[in-house]
């Protein structure tokens, strides 16, 4: 079902983690669509120095994040905003169609996360991103996404 | 990454027996004449097609065989008993009354009968996924033509007091039918003593051939025929009889029987010695169904803060095939209809597994399974923000 | 009484063929997972279906492997077209069309519909069983949803002009259906060249497994559902995939659109061996269906004097298997619909013999079934009052 | 399907013929069914000397007639009289139920030989036999089953 590179970065994902002193955080989907992705950007000069990602998703989601921030690591901003869920998908050698919301989601946590940057730095918003697509339909802006449906208690 | 195979899947399909396959060869090569024929050769093949019948009324304890309809599925015999009796039943009425666990045959089936203009009741579960009968009670009406609640659960292995289920739909005069799909070769089946009207089977779930099923239809009971054409199984099912399909769910089906003690033994031993080192070595852990009324090879856990799919992926690596939710509906993304019946909150219910034992798996498999859940759960929750805003919480709350 | 089966039933179901056996058999025993789940062992039957599809695709001609549906059986395939064609179309009318000599997969479908409100219009046949495409054009009305008309015709033989219907029902914007059960795999197809929207298929008939079959639905024909339940063949056939059976199905087709030329060189041969000895050594025969546009490898004729399962009987007695109309319906007392059809009187009707050679078959055995049948006749006519009364009859003329 | 004994009457079917000087005929069924059976009896002191027959018709339909010419030979017209199609179908150890009305055929086929005995020597007609039951509800009365539908060509 999946190719062998979305495999590699599934059971090998890079970059995995936090960023302590993050420029930038960006968090999209939702636990009741079955993903949430945060990525965490460190800019320096309008380069994307680090990025790092945490996922909760199928094997198509944390494959994407991990190709995602390989992508954009040493990018520009704008180099990076030309990174698009088509380009992760081919980067990673396609996704079954069912799988292909994972990178949207991806492209959209890229987005959230410099849309994050600059409004921590007085920049201007960027009107292309208008807030997540949603996996599920189920989706509304950056701020909503975060820590939605993640208080419930497991037995 | 291991090469051997460790099968937890049973549920989704099993292999063929060695017995079984050879019980089943020579009706491909040799005596493959076509049942309904008159010369010798068609009738050694009607011989095993009757014998075979014979042998499935015995055990699932049918008064006659002639009960026992053959089909090219254990779908096709859901859709045939729920839309042959509401087609039958039409001047009675058009309300028909399902559980909110059966599995997608049963019903995307009443999903279609609704499009169709039939009302539709959908029996709530308990928090094991019990179906209460005095639910059922409550639901029929008087134009209620038939009631479909499944006798084992395919996800979460609860089992259905069908019995109790029976007398109430027979209290009420209204035809009952049963899913056993899951049940029949796990658990023992009587369908005089639980009283069914009509009741599934399917051959790919005790070592059996896929792409055959059963169903049982009580003499006397009138349902319409649902596909159309010979006079294959005397009128009532069309086609060319599968005759090696026939003689391998046949033969599987008393195999099964033959075991069902030592099965139920095994695989019970073999499930709670993975439950035990799962609750016991993973936290956040919860168990779905109930431990008492359940299928002796099914496990089905939540882990929370990760998704399903990628606990799976991780145990295919290691050689290790399990289910999340019911395979037939892996690559929808919703998360398992049965696990939010029983009240699972979303993100809870895209982080289960099944497990599905079977006889051929060993304890030292099952060992294997719960050092791989350690690890997986460990690398998965370390990549989760769900469990990084959980251990925040928690450190806050210090 | 001799001891070797001369089989010359193929028209009713064939052996299957050891290279196809062996491309089952694996599924059976080792690659037995569910096709839909993620895991690896699951992903290799995924992929074995999805090569199927293909081959299947490739050998019919089709646009793309998504318009190959797999079924349980050739009836199914022409249930699913009809009751779905009708069903998905119902805004539009309730009027179907189909051929007086149709298998009754196909006509009993027909009759059910007719049953629950529709209207039905049966084309009739001229004398060697051919439909008239004219008879098509002025039979179509607004409302008529669906038009059936097989391919080859299971007892006589006769190919169908089906491009030209399927032109006609084009013309008209109406779907058309072909059961192609008996031409599949003895006769070329290409559904792009015919122009057909629906073909039915059986994996029996060309030496591949019983209780599978294809349904093709050309690219953007939408029909309902027949079976309904989860999500394989693309949310539009459920039940889980029978994957030794598909693959078997597959390697059949594959190996029977290769060797087309030689097969039907074959067949026809032996066919022609056998008219030529029956009318040449029995008096008072006629051949049934055109002897031009007929499947190579059957010959029906009638016997007048004597009784269908006589000579059956008879013949089997001698290690002959043939077949009286076909076998589906024999147990019934009607002669077939199909030769009373063609204009057949009744009493010849019921003296007719349906032979269908095979791969398998020799010239040796043609010999010795023309020597067996002039044996039989003449026992059997010695035995006859309808032959007394002729003879009779004539001797009075002298 | 069949039982050995069936098999052995068909194959090797006992009084096969006519009797000319037959002292009665009787045929029953007809072409339309696929069965056709025409029973010659030679009847003297009022008992059955011998018996012949002429059968179209399935395997059934040829061992039933052999049965039954074999049953009422040396009878008495009374004895005779009793053999009814159960007893044809328990001498050839039952009948596949699709084949039942075969056996009927055969005891009517018999009763109507006897009726043309009867009318050929003035005696009383026995009103136990109204004509053929039918092997597929189309038969009236023997005279209505000699020769029916038994006069088109073949080709
Ligand atoms: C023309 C035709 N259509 C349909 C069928 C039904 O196919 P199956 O027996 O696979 O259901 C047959 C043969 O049985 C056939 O000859
Ligand atoms: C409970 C239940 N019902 C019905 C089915 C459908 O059976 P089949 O795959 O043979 O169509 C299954 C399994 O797939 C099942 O688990």
């Amino acid at each position: 079902m999946y190719s062998e590179k979305v495999m590699d970065h599934f059971m090998n994902p890079r970059n995995v983690g936090e960023i302590e002193d993050a420029d930038g955080v960006g968090q999209v989907g939702n636990a009741k669509c079955g993903d949430i992705m945060k990525m965490y950007l460190k800019i320096e000069d309008g380069i994307i120095k680090d990025a790092k990602f945490k996922t909760f998703g199928c094997g198509a989601a944390v494959a994407t994040s991990s190709m995602a921030t390989e992508l954009i690591k040493g990018k520009t901003i704008k180099e990076a905003e030309q990174i698009t869920n088509r380009v992760v998908m081919e980067a990673l050698d396609g996704l079954p169609p069912v799988k292909v919301h994972c990178s949207v989601l991806a492209e959209e946590a890229i987005a959230a996360a410099l849309q994050d940057y600059r409004r921590r730095n007085g920049l201007e918003e960027d009107d292309r991103y208008k807030g997540c697509s949603g996996c599920c339909g189920g989706c509304g802006s950056v701020e909503m996404h975060h820590g939605t449906e993640n208080d419930e208690e497991a037995e | 990454m291991q090469k051997q195979i460790i099968y937890f899947d049973h549920a989704a399909t099993t292999y063929v027996k060695p017995e079984v396959f050879e019980a089943m060869k020579p009706y491909f090569l040799q005596e493959y004449g076509n049942p309904s024929s008159i010369y010798s050769i068609g009738r050694s093949n009607r011989k095993a097609v009757e014998d075979a019948r014979i042998s499935v009324a015995k055990s699932l304890g049918a008064a006659e065989p002639s009960e026992i309809y053959f089909t090219g599925s254990g779908t096709e015999a859901d859709n045939w008993a729920i839309k042959g009796a509401a087609q039958a039943l039409r001047k009675k009425g058009k309300h028909i009354i399902t559980s909110s666990i059966e599995h997608p045959a049963v019903m995307a089936t009443c999903e279609f009968l609704k499009k169709e203009g039939y009302d539709l009741t959908i029996i709530p579960v308990d928090s094991e996924g019990l179906v209460h009968p005095d639910d059922v009670d409550k639901a029929i009406r008087p134009d209620t033509v038939i009631v479909s609640i499944m006798m084992a659960n395919n996800e979460i292995g609860t089992i259905q007091p069908i019995k109790e289920i029976a007398q109430v739909c027979r209290k009420h005069g209204v035809l009952f039918h049963t899913d056993a799909v899951q049940a029949a070769g796990n658990i023992p089946i009587d369908v005089k003593d639980l009283g069914v009207d009509l009741l599934s089977v399917s051959g790919h779930k005790f070592y059996g051939p896929k792409g055959t099923g059963v169903l049982y239809i009580r003499k006397g009971v009138r349902i319409e025929n649902f596909i159309h054409g010979g006079h294959q199984e005397r009128n009532r099912r069309a086609g060319t009889e599968n005759v090696p399909g026939i003689v391998g769910l046949a033969k599987a089906l008393e195999l099964a029987v033959e075991n069902m003690d030592a099965h139920t033994r095994k695989l019970t031993s073999l499930r709670d010695r993975a439950l035990k080192g799962i609750t016991e070595r993973i936290p956040y852990v919860r168990v779905n169904g109930s431990l008492e009324r359940r299928l002796p090879g099914n496990l089905n856990v939540s882990f929370r803060f990760v998704e399903g799919e990628s606990v799976l992926l991780m145990l295919d690596m290691k050689g290790i095939k399990a289910s999340s939710g019911s395979a037939c509906t892996s690559g929808s993304l919703d998360p398992s209809h049965v696990l939010l019946a029983i009240g699972l909150p979303h993100e809870i219910a895209h982080g289960s597994l099944r497990l599905s034992f079977g006889e051929i798996n060993t304890e030292e498999e099952v060992d294997y399974l719960v050092d791989s859940l350690v690890e997986i759960l460990d690398k998965l929750r370390n990549m989760s923000p769900l469990y990084e805003d959980f251990v925040k919480g928690e450190n806050k709350n210090v």
